[in-house]
């Protein structure tokens, strides 16, 4: 079922600059969650007419949570930051197709890939393939040490490579090179991507040529999040914008989709 | 009198048991997941995405902008083209609602498309009335010229109602120095009703890219922001015209529905609202009553009667 | 380079140190409670309120709605005309800030009224540029009319110019279907700068009385709001006319003021903002170097010379 | 000075029906408030573009607090009543000019007649007459028993004469009836009112044939607040809307003022 119900805020900190994990406490269809969904937040001002998505990067069935992480971006970041512990706030979920789970194998070796705020999806991820039993190597980017966030949920979950684009901690250099340097193709059945297009588009170039599955999940700009306006579509391989990412995505083939 | 009495309206070729339905473009063809969130059959009617003859993939991403208090859009009539629409998309929503009528919102490029569009999609018995757009801002051939000269506006409107097999709503474009005498011109050309309004021809640019947000640059302008030039629109048409207008612009509220019906509509459609509630028209159709109380309004029939012979 | 010379501007008739005014209405003739919130003098100008030939007492109250992140207003350029405006209230402004440049923004009901104020006002030492405002949608004679009508504006915008001493910036209608071609007209009247936008002629209804809130019935939009058609008439109209524009329109954050800048704007003006925030002016003034450094632009006069040869 | 300062929310209630009292405590010129002066109250939402005015109902300059009473009506005061103890909200003044006290000799006899949300900027009126040494009588009506607010206040500074047009309590009848019931005309020096346009008229009337002075505090509409925008617009006796209820008002002479 989807809803649209008032969750309250029952943690909010700021986990590194502009970066904020904020935990809601509410009612929803905690079953339909899987990875790689998203929730729409409405936000507390009747100024705004769009709600913001968000991806799902914990969630508590038992304790009836969600956390979400977000960097402030815009207004509606801003805004969402200054929030206080106890507030209300209206959330539409859960939405989207998570990342396709049933088709790896338990003990297959899996590589994650994550930069900025595509990190919240890989996290949920990244705890449900090792539930599954998989080996889960995980890479992720950042400008410099002081930015990091997410490392922890990541050790605990696999294999850790950490880049720095100063080398200030982990491997110098993005991801993409860090991958190219760990020579790092063909051992994984399937690679998950979530981060900036430009990460996306090494992704698909760095595995095209290899067996592995992949998935990407992309952002969209987003007004109805229920595949009814056609705001959010995004190309597969045909050329024509005919995928909602609302709907069909947010995660799609990434041997399919156009960046 | 009974509480569905109450909100029920009749208007050329609709007899709507309520007057809420959602805006074209904003509920696609019910395909989608407000279904998982009310029972369809709910609405007064639903209408549909624009249909133009041939499937149109629409314009490029980003199509969607944040305004204060409205959204930019430029979709671009993005639509699988009149036959699909009527072999795949209508059947699949005739089955589940069979009650709820169908208002078919149509497009083109030039007179010839608009009339053939309106020859097909009329010639259904699933298509209670047709909308004809002639005012969308975000396609570069036709769309919004229709709607912007009063002469191509009547040729049209004409041309549309002689092929029509329903009653003809003509949606108007508020990107006009007088929108009086478009619709008098519409009315002229033999329209049924009148749709207002469209949207607002509007931009945002990006701080960094220094580029338009939009990809088609300019988009439309909707949301609460633009209600007042709605219903100031809507007031002016009401008293030059006699034609029942269904009233769209920034509705979120049970007092926005009934400000529309004082300003002289007879229905409404809402757009933008279903972005932050995605029930906004089942919300609307069960806060009426009550607001009809509080306002000692016996009924929509006779608010309507009241407003058009106090004009 | 110094903070204050990056945010200079030159206009025909203006060397303004930063680019920011009070617009037309919103700050009659500095003589209010502003001053005891900032000195004037951090302005860059000050737009004075219409002046008009004889006195006018203006519209009936209510002059004054709330909309969605905008305000009606129908004050109906309520003056005490020219002569005392030249006598009485300009004197005072000039002595109080003798370095403040005036722009003064004149209206009239015929075109002989218009050129009998504006032989008047630009007379005057005290006055630095006029703004000829021939959109204003609260009178009922004139305003608005010489604004909608291409040859109209043209005719008057030349009559102006022959009698007018100093820079005249025609402030232009947005309720028009194709502002660009209004500019135009003025352009080739022989303007020096354009002025955009002003209001949106809409209307609110109040729900118990059922009649408009307003005295007037119909106000003009402004506010937040309307920014989007603000920017996309800005876009559309630098692009088409060598004039340069005082941006107006919902300007609310520095964001807003290098967004009219991105657009194609040589300057700003602020008016509803005042209402939520009285130090708007001196607030954004503030505001503009940080972001200026933010986005990595030296200098707004630099910025006006990438955006016109980017067009 | 005239100052938009931060307040803090220190004390918020509903006092009857739809009425609510709020405190707030922040800085401005204290020294400037005067019975009749009002703030203009930013609403914590990008939506709302005009402050809402509303009287100063008490003043305490040593704990810098001011206490508003306000009347939902609509929207702006539903979003105000809303708001929780600690919330900052932005407080515009003082503004207007209050009731002319020093026209008043100490032992005169004075009455405020008072209805609806007319009775918040009385309360800090008949507190002020009081410390002068006036006879204060106040007379304010309401639709029935239940709604009566401000009760202790005016019985704290005089007499009270009370008013429902039901008869549930006190007189039954409006304050006019109650003022021609009690055949009150000639003892007063000064009437102060403050309420809907109907009970300003009535007073008009009833006194116009009286030596008294009569001041009358009016609502109107308003934009700016600073004396700029000329929305706000009265008319005296000339007919022409020629004096701002922000900067001449929001008190004017009963017997110069056209309703
Ligand atoms: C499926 C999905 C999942 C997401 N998950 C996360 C997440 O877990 N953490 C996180 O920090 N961000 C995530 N994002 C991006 C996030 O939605 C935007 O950063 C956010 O909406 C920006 O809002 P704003 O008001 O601060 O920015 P503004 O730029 O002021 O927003 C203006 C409009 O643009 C939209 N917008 C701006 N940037 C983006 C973007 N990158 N993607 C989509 N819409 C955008 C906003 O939603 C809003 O409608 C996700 C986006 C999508 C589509
Ligand atoms: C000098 C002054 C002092 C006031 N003191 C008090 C007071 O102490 N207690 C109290 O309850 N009310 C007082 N009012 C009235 C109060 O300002 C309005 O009730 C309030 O602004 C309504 O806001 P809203 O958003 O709920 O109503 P809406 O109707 O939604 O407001 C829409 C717009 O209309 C304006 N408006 C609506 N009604 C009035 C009104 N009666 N007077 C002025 N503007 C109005 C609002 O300010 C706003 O701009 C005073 C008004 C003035 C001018
Ligand atoms: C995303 C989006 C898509 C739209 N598509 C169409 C369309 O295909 N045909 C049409 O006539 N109007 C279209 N509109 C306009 C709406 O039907 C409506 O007239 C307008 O948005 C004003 O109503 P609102 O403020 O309630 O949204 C669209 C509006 C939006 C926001
Ligand atoms: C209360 C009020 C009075 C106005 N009076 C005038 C006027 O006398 N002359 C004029 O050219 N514009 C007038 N305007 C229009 C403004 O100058 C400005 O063009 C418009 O409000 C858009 O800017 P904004 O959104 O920043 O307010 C008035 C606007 C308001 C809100
Ligand atoms: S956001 Fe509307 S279809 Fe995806
Ligand atoms: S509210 Fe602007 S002059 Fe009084």
């Amino acid at each position: 079922m989807l809803t649209k119900n008032d969750f309250q805020i029952i943690a909010h900190q700021k986990s590194a600059p502009n970066i904020y994990r904020i935990v809601l406490q509410g009612e929803f269809d905690y079953a339909k969650v899987k990875p790689g969904c998203f929730v729409m937040l409405k936000l507390p001002d009747e100024a705004y007419q769009l709600r913001r998505p968000l991806a799902i990067a914990a969630c508590d069935a038992v304790r009836k949570t969600i956390t979400l992480i977000y960097r402030i971006v815009g207004d509606g970041t801003r805004l969402l930051s200054e929030l206080a512990v106890g507030t209300q706030l209206n959330v539409l979920g859960p939405l989207g197709n998570g990342f396709p789970l049933e088709k790896v194998e338990p003990g297959a070796e899996v590589l994650l890939v994550g930069g900025g705020t595509g990190l919240p999806p890989l996290m949920l991820l990244a705890q449900a393939l090792k539930e599954k039993g998989c080996k889960v190597s995980t890479a992720i980017g950042f400008r410099t040490a002081a930015m990091i966030f997410g490392e922890e949920e990541f050790e605990c979950t696999g294999r850790l490579l950490l880049a720095t684009d100063d080398g200030s901690k982990g491997f110098k250099g993005n991801v993409g090179e860090l991958l190219t340097e760990q020579n790092s193709t063909s051992q994984y059945t399937s690679v998950y991507a979530c981060g900036p297009e430009g990460l996306l588009k090494m992704v698909q170039r760095h595995f095209s040529a290899t067996e592995a599955a992949i998935y990407l999940s992309l952002e969209s700009r987003m007004a109805c999040g229920m595949g009814a306006c056609e705001a959010c579509v995004v190309s597969t391989k045909d050329g024509i914008l005919n995928k909602r990412v609302c709907v069909e995505g947010p995660v799609f083939d990434g041997r399919e989709v156009t960046l | 009198m009974m509480a569905e009495e109450r909100l029920a309206v009749e208007l050329p070729g609709l007899k709507l048991k309520n007057p809420v339905m959602p805006a074209s473009g904003c509920f696609g063809f019910g395909d989608n997941r407000y279904a998982e969130m009310f029972d369809l059959n709910e609405l007064g009617a639903i209408i549909i995405k624009a249909a133009t003859l041939k499937p149109r993939i629409g314009n490029p991403v980003p199509r969607i902008a944040e305004t204060k208090s409205g959204v930019l859009n430029a979709v671009g009539l993005q639509n699988p083209g009149v036959d699909v629409i009527l072999k795949e998309k209508l059947p699949i929503l005739h089955k589940k609602y069979p009650e709820l009528p169908v208002i078919a919102n149509i497009a083109g490029a030039t007179q010839a498309e608009y009339v053939e569009v309106a020859k097909r999609m009329s010639a259904s018995s699933m298509v209670s009335a047709l909308e004809l757009n002639i005012s969308c801002p975000n396609v570069h051939e036709g769309g919004m010229l229709f709607g912007t000269d009063p002469a191509t506006a009547q040729r049209l409107t004409k041309a549309v109602k002689e092929v029509s097999k329903v009653p003809v709503y003509v949606k108007l474009s508020p990107n006009v120095t007088d929108i009086v005498e478009i619709a008098q011109a519409v009315a002229a050309g033999g329209a049924d009703g009148l749709s207002m309004i469209n949207t607002l021809l509007g931009m945002r640019i990006d701080l960094k890219t220094r580029k338009p947000i939009l990809a088609n640059k300019t988009g439309g302008l909707s949301g609460p922001g633009i209600k007042p030039i709605a219903v100031r629109m809507i007031y002016q048409v009401s008293r030059a015209v006699n034609l029942p207008i269904i009233a769209m612009g920034g509705i979120e509220t049970a007092d926005d529905v009934i400000e529309m019906y004082l300003a002289g509509a007879s229905a409404v459609a809402i757009g933008t609202a279903h972005f932050n509630n995605p029930t906004a028209c089942p919300d609307l159709i069960k806060a009426l009553p009550q607001k009809l109380d509080e306002l000692k309004i016996k009924s929509l029939g006779q608010l309507i009667a009241e407003v058009r012979s106090a004009q």
